[in-house]
């Protein structure tokens, strides 16, 4: 069954929304989503190298030959990676040191890897950028949910933003008397946090 | 830092994929059989030593002389797939009864952030080459350790009630966080 | 026939040895009392809340956790009973409330339920609800800062702590029979050391828990400390005192031999209450934290499955 | 049921009753009006009936079913067939059960008479295998798995039970005569008579070598006799006749010695009766005997949701009737008050080992009911060793969370075995 | 064998489009991402030394070459009189270069400041050598040409519990600094000459 353009986005805000879906590209998803503005940064930093990666992807899928296909993939992926590193580095540059190895890592990213091999290699170039588009706002999205979760009960907060000269977001959401439970935002947290969440999604989408 | 600190560390308090994040797409998607966690522990350790080594030796003769050090993620990610590719040509011809054991695992180390990680975590570090093979020999058995601890509560687990909507992936990422837990016992001992 | 008579069919055996659930959470509750007891003696109205709200939290979320997964009630085998009434023994007596009902809910929940309740956990739910609030809430687990405001007939400061950051001269005041009589302060439960030790040999006679385990912890203490104390006695105190102070006593009795989450085969049971025994002093002694056998025993916890295998060939086995 | 003791670090610790040497003589109990015979066979759609109702049969008369089946039950009365039936047992067994109304003269069948004179193994298979004890004469014959050892069982297997151990006391000539006869007829030399410390004189002298047993539970079970007796440990999964040995009831024995002694097929059971309060008594009735029979001849009432037990209390079989007979291999019979029937309880295992300490066999009983409990029988027979299993129940006895255990054991064992023989055919 | 070649030439490509676009692309950023380095990473630090300052340190930042390394200094204007420079060493600490910026007035050569940037040490232990000002502050009002040491070593400095190693660092780091603004200093008072018209 062919799929119109527009459930080619939005497939990936739901129905193949990563990582709950998938159960891939777990590593940033727990080691960054410390608080909303950490999700979302390496949501949309991986957002750029997958709609990008598509593109060339796609738009090269009849040059490449099939049995380099991978390195050539490897090579675009990380050529984009390279390229958000300088960009992050010039421009949001505390975010880039939150972030830390998770930005080289999204190299790795299953994800990534992933849609070109599964979707960008053999889809049109609009379709695979609606692909793209669409599965990286789902990642950024439940990245930034995840980050809201641990953030809130973690750290009593809810920041969506920091400027040099202010914070976008909520301090102290229960008030200043409610002592944070850190454990959510330290390393088990994650992994609790996430399967916790992965339980929700399954008893939602069963129903 | 002392040999003894690096391989302690490395094994247990800055375990990579308890401590560090890295490394768990195959950590939980290779952990429901002893079996496959075994081959999989076996494979990183393989490559994971051998990735380590030589993206250290690229990025100290050659990338950083040549102030390209920018480009270490691309130069790195090629040197691991071609590793991984070559490493699997070598088994299947050479060693077949490891590469029956390995093989499937092969592939997927060419994504797993731990190994990637690792070889990030190394140059960072600024180590010397004995360090660093020590320090991703030690990296590659804290992960195969976890692993194969893991493998062995999941494989309790699977028998166990668990209510349906927690089953599999979910149950696995919960008893992961506890795993990782535990390892604070091991917290500030280096 | 037609006047059959209705008869009982099942299989054999016919005969049961009476044993239950329920008698055994009940009887490890009363072996638990006595340190209790004397923990509400020592720290008053705040003790006596801590334990009743952890006892009756524990219930609640049993209760409420039966229902949403629409599993029969079993509040009734004793277990919720248990691991609130062993929470709270571990707690500071000033806890507040919602530390306790967090924690409970943690063991209760996180620990045990979403293993599909009894029997199904590979953690001790106790210690799992101890370990989350220790990393979560360090400073109300801090028994030095927690129980500030206590003024008791003996020295309000927390052994372990004082061993850790003053080595032996730090614990000069507190004598053997001192900790055995509960005269330092600690967890509600867990400082009266005569009542653990004889609840502990109470639940060893009857068989409700492992000999095994308790006695191998207690070597691994022991004998580590030694080791320790040998290499500098100045720094490391002596195997003594870290036998009863701080959760020792209790997690050799109460905690590590937690059924589903120890080892059921004579060797791995003394590998795994050894373990944790030498676990618990390294922690103390090198690690970050002032008392380790939390985190000692859930690592050993996590090594049962495997540790587990080590058993003794089967009859006619061939291999 | 048994209480666990205050000091619960031990083992369970349950002990054979010795025989009282001043038991009574085995209550008698009368010739019912209507007995049923159990063949180990159920006829086919399309075998020849060989029996009809209406028949009349003589006591002593072989009577077979089919024509494609060896399987045979000795009358123990004279009268006429008045049913033929087959029922389902436990775990895919069949049978079928041949009622006769008795008639007041009893005629005998003389045809073994003649075969007594000169005693030889196929005449004892061809007769004697149901008599009481329940011979397996039929393993001697095959030359695939050739015996060299025949233990005779002056033990009783279950914990309570008395038959074996009375009929050593009170016929020991019958079983040294038949001793006698199995060297003859099956050319072994090798007989041992185990019997428990306190018979040991009774039953020296006859040709066999007396062994004595161990009095606590389950010493009496095969593996553990093969084991203590011989020093053989059982290879699991293999049965005792693999192994050479064949174990043989004392009364089977003696039922020998007197059939070839007096030319006539002995059709009397000795039954050891457990009453509610768990005191027993013997009983002696005729095979096909309904068990209502003897409960009523004890003057004991049973009760709606009450349990009636065909053997002992670790290893027996419930009845769902009365009207159930006494069987040749029937040794006890039991019942259980409602308010004593321990229930099974549908909680999962606490993995408290107290089975794992209990049982005889070192099996992880542990993993094992996990395993069997998901359904995951190969992986249970491979890892976990079901096929250790010498079937002695104590593991549900000790079982914490109630858990049927036992059952789940042989349930598995009986499901592993149907897939494999079904391979085995479809190969 | 056109597939072989087709391989080579994609391959080929592929990796020299990567090269051009990644030089491009580090070239054109290359000068902003030093500017938000020094901004994020030295920045607080420098702030944090030259409190009370009237101008924008990291815009009036100057290099001198020491030898084959260039290094940098950042000046601080007091009461509109540019005296005093900061500039960065580093010492070998637990977990690999501590890195220490370390301001000092050029009138009587004495540190005002310093605080440390760059480090991996461990958190809880040596990483407090970051947050922790009471440590670093041992050395404002000392003499910059010193040989500093911790006092195990026979030296003044208190150092840190439990990290003395990145304790050892950090005055490793003081002193090198030292060793450099002797070197450098003609030179250093030539170029806040410039500073100061
Ligand atoms: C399940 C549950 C968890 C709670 N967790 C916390 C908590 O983590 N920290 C906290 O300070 N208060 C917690 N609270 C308590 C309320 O937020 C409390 O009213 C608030 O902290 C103010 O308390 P105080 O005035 O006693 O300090 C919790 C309450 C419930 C019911
Ligand atoms: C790094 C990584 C990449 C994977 N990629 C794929 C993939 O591309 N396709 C796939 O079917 N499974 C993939 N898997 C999932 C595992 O192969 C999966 O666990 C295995 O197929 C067994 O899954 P099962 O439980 O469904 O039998 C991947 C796993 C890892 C760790
Ligand atoms: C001190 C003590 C208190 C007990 N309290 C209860 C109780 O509140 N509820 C309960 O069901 N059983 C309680 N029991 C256990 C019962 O006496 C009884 O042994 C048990 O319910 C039988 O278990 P079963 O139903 O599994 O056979 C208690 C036992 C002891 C020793
Ligand atoms: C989920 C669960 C948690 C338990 N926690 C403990 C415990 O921490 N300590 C304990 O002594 N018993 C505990 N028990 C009860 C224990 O397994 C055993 O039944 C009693 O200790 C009696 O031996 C627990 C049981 C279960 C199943
Ligand atoms: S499993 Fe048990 S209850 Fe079910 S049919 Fe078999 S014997 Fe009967
Ligand atoms: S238990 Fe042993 S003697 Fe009895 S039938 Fe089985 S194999 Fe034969
Ligand atoms: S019935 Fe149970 S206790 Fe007995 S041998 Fe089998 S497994 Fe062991
Ligand atoms: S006795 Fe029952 S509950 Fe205990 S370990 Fe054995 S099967 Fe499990
Ligand atoms: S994202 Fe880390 S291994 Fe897949």
């Amino acid at each position: 069954m062919a799929k119109t353009l527009t459930q080619e986005f939005t497939k990936g805000l739901w129905e193949e929304i990563a990582p709950f879906r998938l159960v891939l590209g777990l590593c940033p998803v727990l080691g960054v989503t410390t608080t909303i503005e950490n999700g979302i940064g390496m949501g949309l930093a991986t957002t750029f190298v997958l709609v990008f990666s598509n593109i060339l992807v796609a738009s090269l899928r009849n040059i490449i030959p099939s049995k380099v296909r991978i390195a050539c993939f490897i090579i675009i992926i990380a050529t984009f990676v390279v390229v958000t590193e300088l960009l992050m580095q010039a421009f949001t540059y505390t975010l880039f040191l939150k972030l830390g190895v998770f930005i080289p890592l999204i190299v790795v990213n299953c994800i990534v890897l992933g849609r070109a091999e599964a979707f960008a290699s053999k889809n049109s170039l609009t379709f695979s950028i609606a692909d793209g588009l669409g599965i990286g706002i789902g990642f950024t999205l439940s990245l930034a949910a995840l980050g809201a979760v641990r953030e809130l009960f973690g750290a009593n907060n809810l920041t969506i933003w920091t400027t040099p000269t202010s914070i976008i977001g909520i301090q102290e959401v229960f008030g200043t008397n409610f002592e944070p439970f850190t454990f959510m935002v330290q390393a088990p947290g994650a992994f609790v946090c996430l399967g916790l969440m992965l339980c929700l999604m399954n008893l939602v989408g069963s129903k | 830092m002392g040999y003894m600190e690096i391989i302690i560390g490395g094994i247990f308090v800055n375990n990579i994929l308890l401590a560090q994040f890295l490394g768990n797409c195959p950590f939980l998607g290779t952990s429901k059989k002893m079996e496959t966690a075994v081959g999989m522990a076996m494979a990183v350790v393989f490559v994971l030593v051998l990735a380590g080594v030589i993206t250290w030796v690229l990025y100290t003769f050659f990338l950083v002389p040549y102030k390209l050090v920018y480009m270490r993620t691309i130069a790195f990610i090629l040197v691991i797939a071609s590793l991984v590719q070559f490493v699997e040509m070598f088994l299947k011809k050479s060693i077949p009864a490891l590469y029956a054991g390995l093989g499937i695992f092969l592939p997927l180390i060419t994504t797993n952030c731990a190994v990637f990680g690792a070889c990030i975590l190394n140059v960072d570090k600024d180590l010397n080459f004995m360090k660093t093979l020590v320090q991703s020999v030690a990296y590659a058995v804290g992960f195969g350790l976890a692993l194969i601890l893991f493998a062995g509560v999941r494989e309790r687990i699977i028998l166990a009630r668990v209510p349906k909507p927690l089953q599999d992936t979910s149950i696995g990422l919960v008893t992961a966080g506890i795993l990782s837990l535990t390892f604070y016992a091991f917290k500030g001992m280096i | 026939m037609l006047n059959q008579k209705k008869l009982i069919v099942s299989h054999a055996p016919f005969w049961h040895d009476g044993s239950s659930i329920t008698v055994r959470s009940y009887h490890t509750m009363l072996a638990a009392l006595p340190a209790a007891l004397f923990g509400i003696f020592t720290y008053g109205m705040p003790a006596l809340g801590v334990v009743s709200l952890s006892i009756s939290f524990a219930i609640i979320w049993e209760l409420l956790i039966n229902k949403v997964t629409q599993r029969t009630v079993s509040i009734g085998d004793g277990n919720a009973a248990l691991i609130g009434l062993l929470f709270a023994m571990l707690l500071p007596a000033t806890s507040p409330w919602w530390m306790v009902a967090t924690g409970t809910f943690v063991a209760v929940v996180i620990g045990k339920h979403i293993y599909g309740g009894i029997g199904g956990n590979p953690f001790n739910p106790v210690l799992i609800g101890v370990a989350i609030l220790m990393v979560a809430w360090k400073d109300y687990f801090d028994f030095n800062e927690a129980l500030v405001n206590y003024d008791l007939r003996f020295a309000m400061v927390y052994p372990l702590a004082a061993a850790k950051h003053l080595g032996t001269s730090g614990i000069e005041a507190f004598s053997t029979a001192g900790l055995l009589l509960g005269q330092h302060s600690g967890g509600i439960g867990a400082t009266f050391g005569l009542g653990l030790i004889l609840g502990g040999i109470y639940l060893i006679i009857r068989g409700f828990i492992r000999w095994e385990i308790s006695v191998s912890f207690l070597a691994g203490v022991f004998v580590t400390a030694l080791l320790f104390h040998m290499s500098d006695p100045s720094l490391y105190a002596g195997p003594v005192f870290h036998l009863l102070t701080g959760y020792t006593l209790i997690g050799a009795f109460f905690l590590a031999t937690e059924d589903s989450s120890s080892p059921v085969n004579f060797i791995p049971m003394l590998i795994y209450g050894a373990g944790a025994g030498v676990m618990t002093v390294l922690i103390r002694n090198i690690g970050t934290y002032v008392d380790g056998v939390v985190f000692a025993i859930l690592l050993m916890n996590l090594i049962n499955p495997i540790c587990d295998k080590i058993r003794p060939k089967a009859l006619g086995k061939v291999v | 049921m048994i209480k666990r003791s205050f000091i619960g670090l031990t083992k369970p610790m349950l002990k054979y009753e010795a025989l009282d040497l001043k038991t009574p003589e085995p209550t008698i109990i009368q010739e019912p009006k209507k007995v049923s015979l159990f063949l180990d066979k159920t006829y086919g759609f399309k075998d020849t009936i060989l029996l009809k109702i209406g028949d009349t049969v003589k006591t002593g008369q072989k009577l077979s079913v089919s024509e494609n089946s060896d399987a045979y039950v000795i009358s123990t009365v004279t009268g006429k067939i008045s049913s033929i039936e087959t029922l389902a047992g436990d775990y895919g067994k069949t049978f079928t059960s041949v009622s006769i109304e008795v008639d007041e003269n009893e005629e005998i069948d003389d045809q073994f008479k003649t075969l007594a004179a000169e005693p030889t193994l196929d005449s004892a298979i061809n007769f004697l295998s149901g008599v009481p004890g329940k011979p397996a004469f039929k393993i001697f014959s095959d030359p695939e798995k050739p015996i060299n050892t025949i233990i005779v069982n002056g033990v009783d297997r279950d914990l309570l039970v008395g038959t074996n151990q009375y009929v050593i006391k009170s016929d020991i000539d019958a079983v040294k005569n038949g001793v006698r006869i199995l060297k003859k007829i099956t050319g072994i030399d090798n007989i041992l008579i185990a019997v428990p410390q306190n018979m040991m004189q009774d039953a020296i002298g006859g040709g066999a070598q007396v062994v004595t047993v161990d009095s606590e539970y389950p010493a009496t079970l095969p593996a553990m006799m093969m084991q203590s007796i011989l020093g053989q440990i059982l290879p699991a999964g293999q049965s005792c006749e693999d192994m050479g040995v064949c174990f043989l009831s004392a009364e089977a024995v003696a039922s020998i010695g007197t059939a070839i002694e007096e030319g006539r097929i002995p059709s009397t059971k000795t039954v050891t009766f457990i009453n509610k309060d768990g005191v027993k008594s013997l009983a002696s009735a005729k095979i096909g005997t309904p068990v209502r029979n003897i409960i009523n001849a004890f003057g004991v009432t049973l009760n709606e949701k009450d349990r009636l037990i065909s053997g002992g209390p670790m290893t027996g079989a419930t009845l769902y009737s009365e009207n159930f007979p006494v069987l040749a291999d029937t040794d006890a019979i039991m019942i259980q008050d409602r308010d004593n029937i321990p229930f099974i309880s549908d909680y999962p295992c606490i993995n408290c080992g107290e089975c794992v300490r209990a049982c005889p066999a070192n099996v992880p009983v542990n993993m094992l009911v996990r395993f069997l409990e998901a359904g995951q029988y190969e992986e249970a027979a491979d890892q976990y060793d079901l096929y250790s299993c010498i079937e002695c129940g104590l593991c549900s006895y000790v079982c914490v969370s109630k858990m049927p255990v036992f059952h789940y054991i042989k349930l598995a064992k009986y499901e592993l075995g149907r897939t494999t023989s079904a391979e085995a055919t479809n190969a | 064998m056109r597939d072989l070649l087709l391989m080579v030439v994609v391959l080929t490509v592929l990796s020299a489009f990567s090269g051009g676009l990644l030089s491009g692309l580090r070239n054109a950023t290359a000068a902003r991402i030093e500017v938000q380095q020094l901004k994020f990473v030295k920045g607080p630090a420098i702030k944090k030394i030259l409190q009370g300052v009237s101008n924008d340190p990291i815009a009036d930042r100057f290099t001198l070459k020491d030898g084959d390394i260039e290094r940098k200094f950042f000046v601080g204007k007091f009461d509109g009189k540019a005296n005093t420079v900061v500039l960065e060493s580093s010492g070998k600490g637990y977990g690999g270069d501590v890195g220490l910026m370390i301001g000092v007035n050029v009138e009587n050569d004495t540190i005002v400041g310093a605080g440390v940037t760059t480090h991996s040490e461990t958190p809880g232990l040596g990483a407090t050598a970051k947050d922790n000002p009471a440590f670093v502050s041992q050395f404002k009002g000392l003499p910059i040409e010193e040989t500093f040491e911790v006092t195990n070593d026979g030296g003044k400095v208190n150092a840190m519990s439990g990290a003395t190693i990145t304790s050892r660092a950090v005055c490793a780091a003081a002193t090198q600094a030292g060793s450099i603004y002797k070197k450098l200093k003609p030179q250093l008072s030539e170029k806040l000459k410039e500073f100061n018209k």
